[in-house]
């Protein structure tokens, strides 16, 4: 029997599939169509501290193999994901990674604080990378020495262990990696989207209402691949990678690469059963390549 | 229930310039609750256009298991699903989303419709008048080229063709008719334009009134908050096109 | 009739049209296919002091909607440039846009100062932006103080006009951008591939032998688009925009987006005659959208 | 002269397991000058996949302006290409690089081939038999359903097969048989993996040979510089697969 398995801090994950933040909602949708104790984690939408509305719309476009979106952290607050999402996800045997975001640190520690304390909560991810929002979040995913300071200041008041997730839209990948492990950070997840822009074409406008947005999906998995697998050079800190994956031949790269465990965010949209397809796929496919566990498979193209 | 199903493509053929009419046949039908929902089409096997494509329901036979879209074959994945031929399987998601209320037009209902949003319109006019409610039909087109189902709905009650080039019917938009139509109607039912939506809205203050709406979409089944409009019902809550609507009464979204 | 001329410091194009450097070598495979002499400029393959061997194979591979590559600035070297390329090209009634690449400072001056005394080059474009090399090359690119210095020791030897070509593997291109400015350029080039990697499916091996490559194609456009955007609202200078673009409706995009002209690279590889085919179809395409001319639709989205 | 063509496809084929025969036609075919030349096909009208993939030319028709390729459907690219159904175009660019040099064999010559390396020699065969060169075909596949073209290259010459497996013809590589045969030949022409040429080449140092490469490639036309070989040569200097080869004397290129 293949072992699927995966031991990280906090998160004892059934397997190493799950969906990525903000592309599954808090679960309910997906609920729908199957059973969510499939997954080896649910990764939840960004929570802040009050209600956030987000942006305009048009809050997407589609682009070549790819897709941008400015949701702009839309979420009903704290209060009501503690109140009700979260109790409602506790009918499945799944961890729950709380992806948590705000615009100054006082807000990050705030939503950290509480989130934390959830009985389903396992993990934090601090979502120090959101393209789409005017103040804070990607800044401070940028200056390493903010992400350093933020990171401690989350850290001080979490109850589960915290997970840091970072932003490819910087020169030096590694520098942040490296300043979120003085933080303090477990782990890291990476990556989020890079910032890009579509224009209409009869205008001359930007499509989306925010001007600029996240670019995710197949088109950035190249580059995602590339700083996980740079980032696994210089950190021994486990590593959730995303980007671009659509299946399960996609997850064994970023395994590969050295992500301990993987997200699946774009691909919900294209195929709403991509997560447990790619979970039942994976034992055959890790046996086809001679592993008998996913734990072995992890960052073998470093030992080659 | 929401299904994900490779439907078969029973007929695909154009009725317009740049309008097709597809007909696909499979289970997913039986779950087809109220006319006005739609369904999220992939239309490549790729990723290559990424995006799913949302499709109303136009006409549901579930007898035999089959159900037609009407769609403007414009952009890269309506292109592709002009494509599919019969016998060509369609990954359809759906069905989607909540519909028009059949069951609130008591006696004569206004029917509504722009360009492609004139196809949900057919199925809410069959279900209407099997409940003995008659359904007056004014529908809004580009040109005479553009123009489909005319003699569909005419069979099932008054229609009334607006043309932007007047090259038939009325020329102007659907409110130029509405203008010279009595408001003797308990109920109007519209989808279109936005800009046609709130027109519609703004002539019928008083009556019972739902609207079909259209937003850029991500997963079409409410997971993601791209397709959100603001809502008269709360400062601080958006709805969801995709799963609160596409339809909502008149008055509840602001655009 | 619909104007394309585009004039630019050194460069008065006849239409903002031209191949990206290295993806049409010194314009000898393509002549075989079309008349040169059609094209706004011709942007030639990097060329270094001595002769460069590039990288060992497989040098490119694909992926979803791009590809990667690392050639490493392969080329013949200064000597031969001058000595047989250049003249060879001055068959064509084009210009010339020599990109000067090394691995120091020095490197850079000498073949700065001998190839733009070359009578049919116009512009130099100055490579400090390939992700493909060890040594010099990207790291150029991403510290605005050394992009300023290296601008300004090039500038003081050119003969001709002095384009900047940006990295887009940077946290803030607009810094970039202004350091260049600063530093004398008199024009600004962007963007380069952005950095990633693809693994074997079998193996785990990265399939380029230099492990990573340069992404390129239109898997990048959103991402370019908004660099362009974003340094046109930062400097005046004028900008050759690429990245991603394969039809006439990217051009807009690009000219809209505040490009001055465009360069058109991998799409090369896809459709040979891509250039010559936008460049019939611009003037339709202009009319169309109700401008008599480039110059006057170039920054559109700016003004709206 | 390079051309970019629609091609229309005449004839599309399984022949083996997972390999492919097509037949297309277009003026493309009068350029073709000999055999071991390829053609750099994209085999989508989207941008994805993105690049051409390199097909060597597998038999020439002048008087029918067709060609035939042979090729093994394995990734994205050859995959939606074996779609191609008769009627359908393919866009292909074409022909190029260099080939076999025919004028070199004097009396007999072995061709030898692996895989997918098989097909350009099936009209080197052609041609050198047409001036009267006798052929001896050792051709290596990996298993019996692997095979093709054994009966066509029978009837131009005495014709060995191995297969890695054992379940047809020799058991092992062509260097088995390669072994057992008389050095009685005065040239050797051989197309197929990397490690098969250098065995070949070392089989055979004193003989004149030609040997085609495989490489990934960009462009297809030189100007890339993604398809390179290092060549005995020139120590500054690389030889590229796409227009200085594929096809390149015993020697030349370092591996
Ligand atoms: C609930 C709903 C029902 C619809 N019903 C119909 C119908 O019955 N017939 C019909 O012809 N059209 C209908 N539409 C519009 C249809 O979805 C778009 O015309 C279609 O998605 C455009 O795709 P494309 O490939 O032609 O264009 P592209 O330009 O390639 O599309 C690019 C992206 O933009 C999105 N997009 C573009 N236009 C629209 C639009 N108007 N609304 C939402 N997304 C858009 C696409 O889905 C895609 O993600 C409906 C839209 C919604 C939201
Ligand atoms: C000069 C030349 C002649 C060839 N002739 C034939 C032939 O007659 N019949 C045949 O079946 N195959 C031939 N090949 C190999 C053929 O090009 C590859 O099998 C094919 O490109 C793989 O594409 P794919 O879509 O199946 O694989 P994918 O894995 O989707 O390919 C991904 C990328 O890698 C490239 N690639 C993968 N394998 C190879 C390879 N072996 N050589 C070069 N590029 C590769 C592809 O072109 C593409 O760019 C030839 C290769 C060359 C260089
Ligand atoms: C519509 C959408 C919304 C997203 N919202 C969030 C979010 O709230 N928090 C977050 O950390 N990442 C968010 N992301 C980023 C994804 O979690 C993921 O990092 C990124 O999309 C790359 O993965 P993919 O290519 O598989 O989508 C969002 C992505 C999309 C497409
Ligand atoms: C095969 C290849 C070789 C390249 N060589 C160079 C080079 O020598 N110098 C340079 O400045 N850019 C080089 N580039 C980058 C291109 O000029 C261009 O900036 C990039 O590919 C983005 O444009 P595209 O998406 O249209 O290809 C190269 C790109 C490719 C694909
Ligand atoms: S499209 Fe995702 S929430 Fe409506
Ligand atoms: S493939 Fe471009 S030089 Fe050979």
């Amino acid at each position: 029997m293949t072992n699927l398995t995966v031991n990280l801090p906090g998160l004892n994950l059934k397997n190493p599939i799950m969906p990525a933040s903000g592309c599954f909602g808090f679960g309910k949708e997906y609920a729908q169509l199957y059973d969510l104790s499939q997954l080896g984690a649910i990764m939840i939408k960004a929570t802040t501290a009050e209600t956030r509305l987000g942006n305009p719309t048009p809050r997407v476009a589609e682009t070549s193999s790819g897709m941008l979106n400015a949701i702009g952290l839309q979420n009903p607050g704290l209060e009501k994901v503690m109140a009700s999402e979260l109790p409602w996800l506790e009918q499945y045997d799944t961890s729950i990674i709380a992806n948590v975001a705000g615009s100054q640190t006082e807000d990050y520690v705030e939503v950290a604080r509480a989130i934390s304390s959830a009985p389903n909560v396992h993990a934090l991810e601090l979502n120090i990378s959101c393209p789409n929002v005017k103040q804070g979040g990607i800044t401070f995913g940028t200056d390493p020495n903010i992400a350093r300071a933020l990171t401690r200041a989350v850290k001080d008041v979490s109850s589960v262990p915290v997970y840091v997730k970072l932003s490819p839209n910087v020169t030096d990948i590694v520098q942040l990696a490296k300043a979120v492990e003085e933080g303090g950070a477990d782990g890291i997840t990476m990556i989020n989207t890079l910032l890009g822009m579509r224009l209409d074409e009869k205008t001359g406008r930007p499509v989306i209402a925010n001007i600029t947005g996240g670019l995710s999906g197949p088109a950035i998995k190249p580059v995602a691949l590339r700083m996980v697998y740079e980032v696994r050079k210089h950190t021994d800190l486990p590593i959730i990678g995303m980007g671009g994956i659509t299946d399960v031949t996609d997850v064994i790269d970023f395994l590969s690469a050295g992500a301990n465990a993987v997200a699946v965010g774009t691909a919900n949209f294209v195929n709403p059963f991509v997560c447990p397809e790619i979970i039942a796929a994976l034992p055959e496919k890790l046996h086809d390549l001679g592993y008998e566990s996913v734990e072995e498979l992890v960052g073998r193209s470093h030992r080659l | 229930m929401i299904r994900q199903e490779k439907m078969v493509v029973v007929s695909q053929q154009q009725i317009a310039r740049n309008i097709f009419e597809l007909i696909v046949k499979g289970d997913l039908v039986q779950d087809m609750q109220e006319p006005g929902q739609f369904v999220h089409i992939r239309v490549a096997d790729s990723f290559e256009p990424l995006l799913r494509r949302p499709i109303s329901i136009a006409e549901i036979n579930r007898e035999e298991s089959q159900f037609t879209m009407i769609y403007r074959s414009e952009g890269r994945g309506t292109s592709l699903l002009a494509e599919k031929a019969v016998g060509a399987t369609i990954d359809v998601l759906g069905p989607l989303g909540h519909g028009f209320d059949v069951d609130a037009a008591k006696a004569k209902a206004y029917l509504i419709g722009g360009g492609i949003g004139v196809p949900p319109l057919y199925q809410l006019a069959k279900e209407l008048n099997a409940k003995g409610v008659e359904t007056v039909h004014i529908l809004g087109f580009e040109s005479k080229e553009a123009v489909f189902y005319e003699e569909k709905f005419k069979a099932l009650g008054e229609t009334h063709i607006a043309t932007v080039d007047g090259s038939h019917g009325t020329q102007g938009f659907v409110t130029h008719i509405l203008n010279e139509l009595p408001k003797d109607f308990d109920t109007y039912y519209s989808c279109g334009p936005t800009a046609m939506l709130e027109a519609v809205q703004w002539a019928y203050p008083e009556k019972q009134g739902f609207l079909s709406y259209e937003q850029r979409m991500g997963c079409g089944i409410g997971a993601c908050f791209a397709c959100v409009c603001r809502t008269t019902k709360s400062e601080t809550d958006y709805i969801k096109v995709c799963s609160d609507g596409p339809v909502f009464p008149a008055g509840v979204v602001i655009v």
